[in-house]
């Protein structure tokens, strides 16, 4: 098990931020909070097949995200980073879209995102961080590249490759793991040996760093000190983010049969979203008339994303042809007439 | 569902019970537990949560977190894993959870397991039975509705199956598991919740035998998994213009009933294979190739092929539009007697 | 050999140089390195060694260790290196040393590189050219004689080419990598060293078009790889008997040229498709179901598989009995012509 | 680079050794090295078609493989184990078989050797282990499994993926890793973050010991202590011998194309073999004339397993087909058929 666990922890303190960046993490995370609630609603009305919740991560999702320059950096997400894409500026109407299966990847620009696909192999992008980075650096830019991953992620092949090239390259590449301690239905300790991926960064001789994952300032910081040591050229960092899944690991599962809820009840109680509020209130970063704002402006736009989500239109089932490559070939063309005269009808 | 479990549970002597294709497969797993003390049955989320369609509900408790256990979320070290339990005497039933999560365990599958036995002349056999929920048609999420079949079916020194139904779901994976040869057991996940009488503790039909789902004159539609029973609803169909099909079940993909296949097509002399998998080199092209080398003369047309297109496996509402449909079918049905 | 190179160097100007296989890949490698700045060639030992097979000789140091360098020994981190960099703007050109070695790169290859074009609806395409030194006949240790053309043929999203002499060889490549769409290329190991006239910086037929390269009139042999070469010395056998045979290059395995396949058998009304591969679920089966389906009234017998057997690439010795040999061959153009 | 090389270190010392321990290793590394001479010249003489060198790896391999019990535990090796073969009680006929490229995994009996097949997908044989081990402990059982590796197959994802499952399931396990400080072409600069692969072993929670390759002694000591630990029941642990790679990678490769001979000039000079024959005369704990027994005896051993292998007939074409199942299929067999009569004749 990671060594501080956050969950006795108490209160958290945002005195030593400024205020304004601490007021937009509380905006990010409460519009996420409440997004995240439409989500599952949605999920239960029957609009979205499966609906995989952020809630109880809002803090690790947002800071972090909030920690990199979306005008020169690149995120890659996995499939549970709403918050995060919320954070970052992706539009997201088409973040939602790969909820209600409109397509896989969402319908968001990933390009002019700079915020890759909704990406559901779980440790599959993390490599893609690191050769962003590569490619960052033989250009000379000083973009730094960010890959999300879980704790099960961390057990993948593909995140130690991905850990090793960043080493031998000199990457400018921050590993962030969201441990928020389940794997589906499996627990950090019969998922991470060693107890913390964190834990792993020394071996490839990078900086590691456990951070309070419900702390949205600890989690800024710590994340915007991998990121500036990447852009200054020193290379790849581990931020390790403890939270907890507090939700279960998506719509279609029942944590009943793995786990006690008495946990997930400990740490809905430390829920990030009220620790900072309270830790702004309590700095003088905010007073309660500009929080009911907020939690109102948050609200309308949880609802303006759950109304365009819920409206869009199908695709289009030409859509199956159109980007399978950018020059097409003669036997896809074909299929796409076979595809007309017998199916579209 | 554990209720319906315990329902079979309790028919435990009698030879025949009601199962969905789920429990056919959990039964199917309890038994070879109990009969075989070599049997271990592991993978990710197996074993506490029971598995994600609960495959494996109960067997944790049943038969202890020795035998039945979850491991980390790394897909080519559990086939990895798999191949030396067996060279330690285990007889491995590994599951990867989806289709699409083979892709990181293909370098163990094809390099390692499929090899073993040969790379050691025999000493080392591998008697894994890899359990692969497939195919699509649920509306799942990328890469949770792939057809992997064709990779498989040409690794030499593995053998592939692919039930229909509740019935042959829990035969094939006796089968399989009992088998000393390395099987991949693709699960239709579609049909997990389709229910039917199986039949316990029989044997079956041997490795490598067809079905004939229904029998017919007019032409031989092909299929396995889930677009059996697609193509049991086409023939329903066309009878009521009077068109007579026969269904065969394939089953066994390696190896692959020619013998049964050449039967059946040259005596309707027409025949259509229906797969989910896209279309360029999958395995109809195979079947197809089968059919015309065996039965060249009798061929009234060439073999029709109703496959899923030639694009990645695509999002919700594009999903009917990209699995085989009945009319694509029933199209193909009629190119063929027109041919 | 960099003699060689040397001596095509001072032809620069000339359009036609005379090139191994293994020469002309590398002369294309340069040309595509000089002409796109954005062009990167990396993998395994390609930089300070040039490659286990001298393909990528003085690249590193004509071009610098920016543009051409080694990686750590992880495949599937390479095709993942490829994916981030292609999405920063690069034309990567990746190489995994042997075809066998692929296999652990699958997961990136199929789940990543193919579909991310698709998945991001146009946004992030995948310029990327794998080059996989493919194919057996050099009795080469295990996994270092794999041909895994179906498996990439099969896959939504690739392109696949596979040259079989020096000219084909620079053209494919130029293609593959000035082409937008991820392309499998496919080195035969076994013609690294056969020499040939290469027309330099022409652009070539275009992607998906196959090659005749001997016209008959009895039969058509259809190959790619190596065994163009060993298709042509059955034609010259043949020949001495009378025989006419035709041999079609596939050359681009995906997508296939149906309609050069069509417009060749339709002719010679017969057709044998020879590759290294085992047969089941093999590229051959493709080849022979697309050739029934376009010229099924002409055929005037069943296309006929000279393949690798269903079993493990086997050890040096047993290399020849497993590859497809002349007499395989012969005996097959002879059953197709008796039948 | 791992910490402390060992090639300007001089002399070792067996003193505080078991005396016929420390001949039997010296007489197995002998004739590991004049079978690896004898295999060169085979090479050369075209009877090999290629050959992979163990020249200056045979403390590191025989060392490592004398501390296991052949009766009980199980060895999975790559491509390069021919010193620890031998020293295992491998019949080195049969596993020579695999250089003559008569059949790819050798044609000793993995199974009665507990000496798995060669391997050459680097990092494959790995996790393969780890399911060994699993499964002893699942029977109650106390073999262990050891796993060789170069410092290139670490940067493989199977080879993390191994270690993770080791520690998450306790497996009695050691983690061997030859550091020859090359992976063909690529140095360990450029290949392994962080510098040493030992480092890896603190982020899974097990121990790791980086060990002077060359001399017999420590790591002989060093896989002891591993396979005492892993027998107990402690679990999984990493060895790291550094050592070097003083030949090319194999018969085809040309070294001169990417590194210095002086290095390797060094590395040859610190010759195992001769330290090890040195320190057994400075302990007493052998004599010049039971040496040149040795020696003599080894030269016989090594010419024997030569001649067996380069006389051994070829395999039977059927061959082929006889082993890709234990339950053959109609197919295969009319497959055979077809090679029985269209290319045995
Ligand atoms: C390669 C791969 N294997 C298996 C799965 C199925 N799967 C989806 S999420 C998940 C658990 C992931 O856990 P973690 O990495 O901790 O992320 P979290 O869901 O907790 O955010 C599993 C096993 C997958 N998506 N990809
Ligand atoms: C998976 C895989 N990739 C690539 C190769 C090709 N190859 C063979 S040996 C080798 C270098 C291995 O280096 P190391 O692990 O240090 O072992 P060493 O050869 O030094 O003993 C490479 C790249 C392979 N055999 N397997
Ligand atoms: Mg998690
Ligand atoms: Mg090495």
């Amino acid at each position: 098990m990671p060594t501080h666990e956050s969950a006795g922890r108490g209160a958290i303190t945002v005195d030593h931020l400024p205020p304004d960046l601490t007021r937009a993490l509380y905006r990010d995370m409460r519009t996420a909070r409440d997004l995240d609630t439409e989500a599952i609603a949605l999920q239960r009305q029957g609009v979205f097949p499966a609906y995989v919740s952020v809630r109880g991560q809002e803090a690790a999702q947002v800071a972090s995200a909030s920690a990199l320059d979306p005008a020169r950096d690149f995120v890659f997400p996995t499939y549970r980073e709403m918050a995060s894409a919320l954070a970052y500026g992706v539009e997201m109407v088409g973040y939602m879209a790969t909820h209600r299966a409109l397509w896989h990847g969402g319908l968001y620009d990933v390009m002019a995102s700079r915020f890759g696909a909704v990406n559901a192999v779980v440790g599959g992008p993390v490599p893609h961080a690191v050769g962003w980075a590569v490619g960052e650096r033989l250009r000379g830019d000083d973009g730094v590249a960010l890959a999300y991953f879980g704790d099960g992620a961390s057990s993948e092949g593909d995140v130690h490759e991905a850990m090793n090239f960043a080493g031998v390259f000199g990457a400018p590449v921050v590993f962030f793991c969201q441990n928020n301690q389940w794997a589906l239905s499996v627990p950090n300790e019969r998922q991470v040996a060693g107890g913390s991926v964190r834990a792993r960064a020394e071996g490839y001789g990078m900086p590691g760093v456990l951070v309070d994952g419900n702390d949205a300032g600890a989690v800024y910081e710590a994340t915007a000190e991998a990121v500036a040591r990447a852009r200054r050229g020193e290379g790849p960092s581990v931020v390790e983010a403890l939270t907890y899944r507090v939700e279960p690991h998506s719509t279609s599962d029942d944590p009943g049969r793995y786990r006690d809820d008495a946990e997930a009840a400990r740490w809905r109680d430390r829920d990030p979203v009220r620790l900072l509020r309270e830790a702004l209130l309590a700095a003088g970063h905010a007073d309660e008339a500009h929080l009911a704002e907020v939690d109102a402006r948050a609200a309308r736009e949880a609802e303006r994303v759950r109304d365009g989500v819920a409206t869009a239109p199908e695709p289009d089932g030409s859509d199956l042809f159109t980007h399978v490559f950018r020059e097409t070939t003669e036997e896809l063309t074909r299929q796409r007439r076979t595809w007309q005269e017998e199916v579209e009808l | 569902m554990t209720e319906l479990i315990e329902r079979a549970d309790t028919a435990a002597d009698t030879p025949v019970v009601e199962l969905s294709m789920q429990q056919a497969i959990n039964r199917a797993l309890r038994d070879l537990l109990t009969e075989d003390s070599d049997v271990l049955v592991f993978g990710e989320d197996v074993g506490t949560l029971g598995g994600v369609f609960r495959v494996t509900d109960g067997l944790q408790k049943e038969f202890g977190d020795k035998r039945v256990f979850d491991t980390p979320l790394a897909e080519s070290a559990i086939m990895g894993m798999a191949v030396g339990l067996a060279m330690n005497g285990w007889r491995p039933v590994p599951e990867l959870q989806f289709d699409g999560f083979a892709y990181p365990a293909i370098d163990q599958i094809v390099n390692q397991v499929a090899r073993m036995n040969y790379r050691t002349r025999g000493a080392a056999p591998m008697p894994i039975t890899l359990r692969l929920p497939s195919f699509g048609g649920i509306q799942a999420p990328e890469h949770h509705g792939e057809s992997l079949e064709a990779l498989f079916a040409h690794t030499p020194g593995l053998k592939v199956a692919a039930p229909s139904d509740p019935a042959d779901a829990y035969s094939l994976l006796l089968q399989s598991v009992r088998s000393d040869d390395p099987v991949v057991y693709m699960e239709p996940k579609s049909r997990y919740w389709d229910r039917k009488p199986v039949q316990l503790r029989e044997p079956g039909d041997p490795i490598g035998t067809s079905r004939v789902v229904r029998s017919g004159r007019h032409a031989t539609l092909i299929a396995w998994g889930a677009m059996v029973h697609r193509c049991v609803q086409v023939a329903e169909l066309a009878a009521e213009d009077g068109v007579d099909l026969e269904v065969l079940d394939l089953r066994w993909l390696k190896p692959i009933d020619a013998a049964g296949l050449a039967a059946s097509v040259s005596r309707t002399r027409r025949a259509v294979v229906v797969h989910e998998a896209p279309l360029t080199a999958g395995l109809g092209a195979e079947v197809a190739t089968l059919v015309t080398e065996n039965c060249f003369r009798d061929l009234a047309a060439p073999v029709q092929r109703v496959t899923g297109f030639d694009v990645p496996y695509p999002a919700g509402p594009l999903e009917p539009q990209y699995l085989p449909t009945i009319d694509r079918v029933l199209l193909a049905v009629q190119r063929t007697l027109e041919y």
